[in-house]
Order: structure tokens, then C-alpha cells, then sequence
């Protein structure tokens, strides 16, 4: 919801469990700065009830120096933020000033911060509003409509087959001719919810990563068809990582996750002979 | 079975030859009766292939009728429809499209005041997809150009108008969200959670 | 009725999808059961379609199978081809025309090469509108008719000549893919759709 990853494989981001994502996800994937504040938020949520304002300017201080040079615009959404939060911070810092009028200085700041929170709930409104677009899609997916139209003979009586075609649409239609085609085979693997378990999935990196030491997230889930082996596979990895038996990173904002083996080569024997039976490793 | 209707009949057989969803009244127009007696007749023929589990269904989607394969089928279909699934859109994509679908006609700035970010690129991919388009100009200073969604998007989303996306009000943050956020910005409750009713 | 098989739901399912006669041993593969089990099963549900009095008709033709319109209710159809939304060409037609527009002169072969499926039907259909015509044989053995696009069909595309047809690198996502494109247009086909550029 909140970060835009859009090297990784269609549809993971919203499969995988918020939490579990902020462990990763950490490197200026942000989309805005309202998006990686309301990050930033929810990860002290997650990790104690009381918020607290400092760290989270410091957060977020802290990331704008990690992302880097930004573009102009961009840069001036950032610090236009992050100058707020430093005078809500500076704020907190100082004792409270005795007696009880606020003055305009004051009020200009609450109003700024009114202004940031209705800001933040309206962008994590859309940006909810936007998952739930993004279930409705997959289940339209699911249905494909006839288009096959009126039969040869019916055409002879339209006047015009080429009407509204233009160049592009021939350009986009030869693409699709002679673009590579998925095999037409159904495998019965794909009626079935989930048939692989994110324990066979260990195991099978387990088999595999020691032996090829650094690869890609893209390279371990090559060839999987559906949405459910990948975001499996995904898991199997965040548990590789968990245990520090990998190191994941991304080389650039938009680049490859690439993960690289750490663990040694006992720590895969002995996972292994403790796993069930090798699968296909 | 016997004694099909010829009205039930010539509905089926245009529903196959149709390429987009048929709205009611050029059915109407087309069968010589009115609409109100097509979408009963649709809704009938509607519930009897459920009924008879076809392998398609007869769904009103965008304004119109269409037959669809059922979404039960989706892994046969998919591997057979030579494009694959389509890509998915990126969490960008997927909240600007939420704001163009909710505050349309909307410019391309107030999209970006929402998202706190710049969204030319993003718009300018979802008007590529086919999912919005320029619907007018603003009538104020500017001129900006204003956008909404198309009748492609409710298609891909399968529902009949915008009146079945779900409110927006069921999207605002749960109580505890917009507490922690409040927390974070340090200080109390304040007025302008109140405004985002819409 | 009740308990249909998915076997024969599936089916009807891809024969709503597809826009051009599906071949048995097609789905066959599709459905994981052998080609006379496919046969089988389409005498099955044709014979049901006659019976329930469709508006369809389970058809063989040309060596597949496909779902078209009963012939009783074709003054419908008709009216609608003529009153409804403007017919265009179907998709696997503007694929094959565009096949034949990038890589021109080329064969009927070399065409369902790329395709993938036969495409002599289609082929006849856009000669018979006037956006293909023969423009020479093929000097090797066989002498293949060879194809290209017409006058009419810049005419239609509103384009002077097909140096303004669009670069297709604007229009791949990958370049791994236009590698792919390239290689399944065939042997001079990286050659002659540069040539489109000049």
C-alpha cells in the first residue's frame, strides 16, 4: 500500500503482510512523502504504541539523505514536509511556555499540522481505495468477454473494417502477433489454491542458493506462472533473512532485488537433512 | 427444452456477435421491444445459465450486456488467450487511478496535491492502458485539463457505472490509523479529520 | 440440470474466447484429454445446443471448432452489423494485416508462421476488402503467392506511405522482447521492418 515496488513480480506487494514488508523495503522506494511518512508511522505502530515525533523525523530526515539527488520538484515535495515535522519537533523539544494564549506563531504551526494529517489520512485513503481498484481488477481478470463479433459474412454489409484504426493500433497488433505465446497447456497445479508451501519453497532455496552464492529474486521465480508460487517463494526468502542465512539489497531504487547467500555451506546441509524430502533441489 | 422464444434467441445470438457491451436500448431497438422488457429478459436468461452452469455468463457490465466466460474457468481461459494476463499496475498507478475514479473530473494538479508527488508520468500511463481520459477543461483561470475514467475501466473492473465502486468513506483510515498518525504529528484530536467526509 | 462437467464447462468457457475455429487437438492440450474426447464432447453439446433451440450453434469449421450464430436468426444479426456500434476488424484480422503490412511482399505460410495459426480465411477476408492484394510470387521453390497492402489500405490508416508506419521499438516493453518479435517475423524481418523507418 504504502511503497510502490515495481521491479518486483506483479501483485506482491499487496500479498505480503505490512510488517513483514518494512523489514525489506527500506531503501527509497517511496512514491511521495506522504507516502513515506505514513510509512514511517506505521512502522512505530508496529513496533511500540507510543509514537513517538522525534524518531520519526529523524526517519525521515534520514531517508531523504538516502534517496539521494532528487529532482527539483520532488525535492521541494520532501523538504516542504520535512520542514514541518522539524518545527512540530523543535516544538515538542521545548518546555512548555507558560500561560495559556497561543500565539500566531503557534497557531500557524497547529495549522500546518491539521493541514499534514488531513493530507496524510486523504493520500492513505487513496492509496487503500487503490488496492481495493487493484482486487476489483483481478477479479474482472477473471473474466474475459467475447470479442470474436459477427461472423465473415455479416462483415460483407460494414462499411468500413479500418474505421478508428489508426497506425499505432497496427503497431500494437503486430506486437502481439508475433510476441513469444505461453504454451497452451493447463496444469492442474493451478486449480489448486496453494499447493506449495513456503517449507517446501525453503527447501528448495536451500538446495540451490549455497551453491549459486548471489543471484535475483527475478532468477529464483523464473518460470513461475502464477501469483501464489512467487509471493510463496517471497516468504521462503524474508525467512532466509530472518534466520541470516542471506543478505537481500537492491542496487538501485528501481533495480533487482538481489539476494546472496551468508549462511555457509553446513548451515544449508544440516537445514536440508532437517527438512523433508528434497524437492527438486 | 422447447419452445425457446424467438426474442430469447435473437438476444443470444447478437450477445455472441457483439464486441463491446450492447446497451438495452439498441437491443430494444434491435429486437423491436423495450428496454425494460430486455433487461428482463437478460436477467432471466441471466439466472438460467447460472442455473444450467454454462461455461459462460451473461454479466451487465458498463451499461451494457455482454457474455463473459465464467471467472470459475479464469486458468483454462488464461492459457488460452494468447496475451497472458495483462500487467498489473504499480501502487502509483493503482492510487492515482483511485483518485481520478473518486474526484473526477479532476486536473492533473489536484491529483498531484493528493498524492503529494508530481503525476504527469503516472497519468500519462494510465490514459495509454485506456483507463482515463481528458473529459474537459477546467472552466476556471488556467484551463486546466480535466480527467475521468472511461468505460474501458469499468469493463476491466466489471461493474456497470461508478455507482458500484464502493464509497470512498469505507477507504478513511480506521480510528486507531488516524490516532497513531495524530500521535506522530504530535498533538490532540483535531477538526480536519472531520473533512474528509467526501 | 446440474453436475456439468468442468470438462464441459471449460469448453464452452475457450469457445466463447476464441475469435477464430478452435482446432481438437488444441484443446485437447487446453483440457488435458485426448482429441476424439474433445470430438466427443462437441457432438455432445451441439447436439444439446440444437435441441435447447440456442441462439448458437456449435459449428465445425475448418478443421476446429466454434461457437456462431443459428442461420434462422441472421436478419438480426444483420440489423445489428448494420445499426449497432461500426464493425471492425476482429483482433487475429488486424494481427494478420499488420503481419502482412510490416513484412510485405510475404506468403500465407510465412504469415501463420508468426501467428502461429492458419491464416488462409482470414487472409481472403482482408484481400476481399481490398487492404491485401498479390503482388508477386516468391522466386524460390514453391513460388509462393506473396502479399501486401494496398493503396486503399493507407487510404484507410490515413497514412501516405508505409515509411509512416510507427518504429515497433515504440511499442515493445522489453528490448528482449523486440529480440523475440524479430526473430519470430522471421529471417529478414529485423531488415525490413527498419526499412519501414527510412
Amino acid at each position: 500500500m504504502v511503497c510502490a515496488c515495481r521491479e518486483w513480480p506483479a501483485g506482491i506487494v499487496e500479498a505480503v503482510p505490512y510488517e513483514v514488508r518494512t523489514e525489506v523495503i527500506g531503501y527509497g522506494v517511496f512514491e511521495g512523502p506522504f507516502d513515506l511518512l505514513l510509512h514511517l508511522i506505521a512502522r512505530q505502530e508496529v513496533d511500540l504504541y507510543e509514537v513517538s515525533l522525534c524518531a520519526i523525523v529523524d526517519a525521515f530526515l534520514a531517508e531523504l539523505d538516502r534517496m539521494g539527488p532528487l529532482d527539483l520538484e520532488t525535492a521541494t515535495e520532501f523538504l516542504v514536509i520535512a520542514a514541518t515535522l522539524v518545527e512540530l519537533k523543535t516544538r515538542r523539544l521545548l518546555p512548555e511556555t507558560p500561560g495559556d494564549g497561543l500565539d500566531d506563531d503557534e497557531l500557524a504551526l497547529f495549522e500546518q499540522r491539521d493541514l499534514l494529517l488531513a493530507q496524510l489520512l486523504e493520500c492513505k485513503t487513496f492509496s487503500q481505495a487503490g488496492a481495493h481498484l487493484a482486487r476489483m481488477l483481478d477479479d474482472g481478470a477473471r473474466s474475459a468477454p467475447r470479442t470474436a463479433g459477427p461472423e465473415a459474412w455479416f462483415l460483407a454489409l460494414a462499411p468500413d473494417l479500418l474505421a478508428g484504426v489508426t497506425p499505432d493500433d497496427l503497431a500494437r497488433a503486430l506486437v502481439r502477433a508475433a510476441s513469444p505465446k505461453p504454451l497452451p497447456k493447463v496444469s492442474i497445479v493451478h486449480m489448486t489454491p496453494i499447493r506449495i508451501s513456503v517449507g517446501d519453497a525453503l527447501e528448495e532455496l536451500l538446495g540451490s542458493l549455497p551453491a549459486a552464492g548471489a543471484t535475483t529474486f527475478r532468477a529464483v521465480t523464473e518460470g513461475m506462472e502464477t501469483r501464489i508460487d512467487v509471493v510463496v517463494r517471497f516468504l521462503a526468502v524474508l525467512e532466509l533473512y530472518k534466520q541470516g542465512l542471506v543478505e537481500l539489497d537492491q542496487g538501485s531504487t528501481f533495480g533487482e532485488l538481489r539476494i546472496t547467500w551468508t549462511g555457509g555451506d553446513d548451515v544449508a546441509e544440516r537445514s536440508r537433512l532437517a527438512g523433508a524430502d528434497s524437492y527438486g533441489a | 427444452m422447447s419452445q425457446r422464444s424467438e426474442l430469447t434467441r435473437a438476444l443470444e445470438a447478437v450477445l455472441l456477435v457483439a464486441e463491446e457491451p450492447v446497451e438495452p436500448h439498441l437491443l430494444a431497438q434491435l429486437l423491436e421491444v423495450s428496454p425494460s422488457r430486455i433487461d428482463d429478459e437478460c436477467a432471466a436468461l441471466a439466472v438460467a445459465y447460472e442455473d444450467e452452469e454454462r461455461g459462460f455468463v451473461l454479466a451487465r457490465v458498463a451499461g451494457g450486456y455482454r457474455l463473459q466466460t465464467h471467472p470459475d474457468l479464469a486458468p483454462y481461459v488464461e492459457r488460452f488467450v494468447l496475451d497472458g494476463p495483462p500487467a498489473r499496475l504499480s501502487g502509483a498507478a493503482l492510487e492515482t487511478l483511485a483518485v481520478v475514479a473518486y474526484r473526477q473530473p479532476v486536473s492533473r494538479p489536484q491529483v498531484a496535491s493528493v498524492r503529494g508527488v508530481n503525476a504527469d508520468a503516472v497519468m500519462r500511463t494510465l490514459a495509454h492502458r485506456g483507463y482515463i481520459e481528458e473529459v474537459g477543461r477546467d472552466p476556471g483561470p488556467g484551463q486546466a485539463l480535466l480527467y475521468g475514467t472511461t468505460r474501458l475501466f469499468l469493463e476491466k473492473l466489471g461493474i456497470d457505472s461508478l455507482a458500484d465502486l464502493p464509497p470512498l468513506s469505507s477507504f478513511v483510515p480506521a480510528p486507531e490509523m488516524v490516532e497513531a498518525i495524530e500521535k506522530a504529528l504530535g498533538g490532540g484530536a483535531s477538526s480536519s479529520v472531520d473533512d474528509l467526509g467526501r
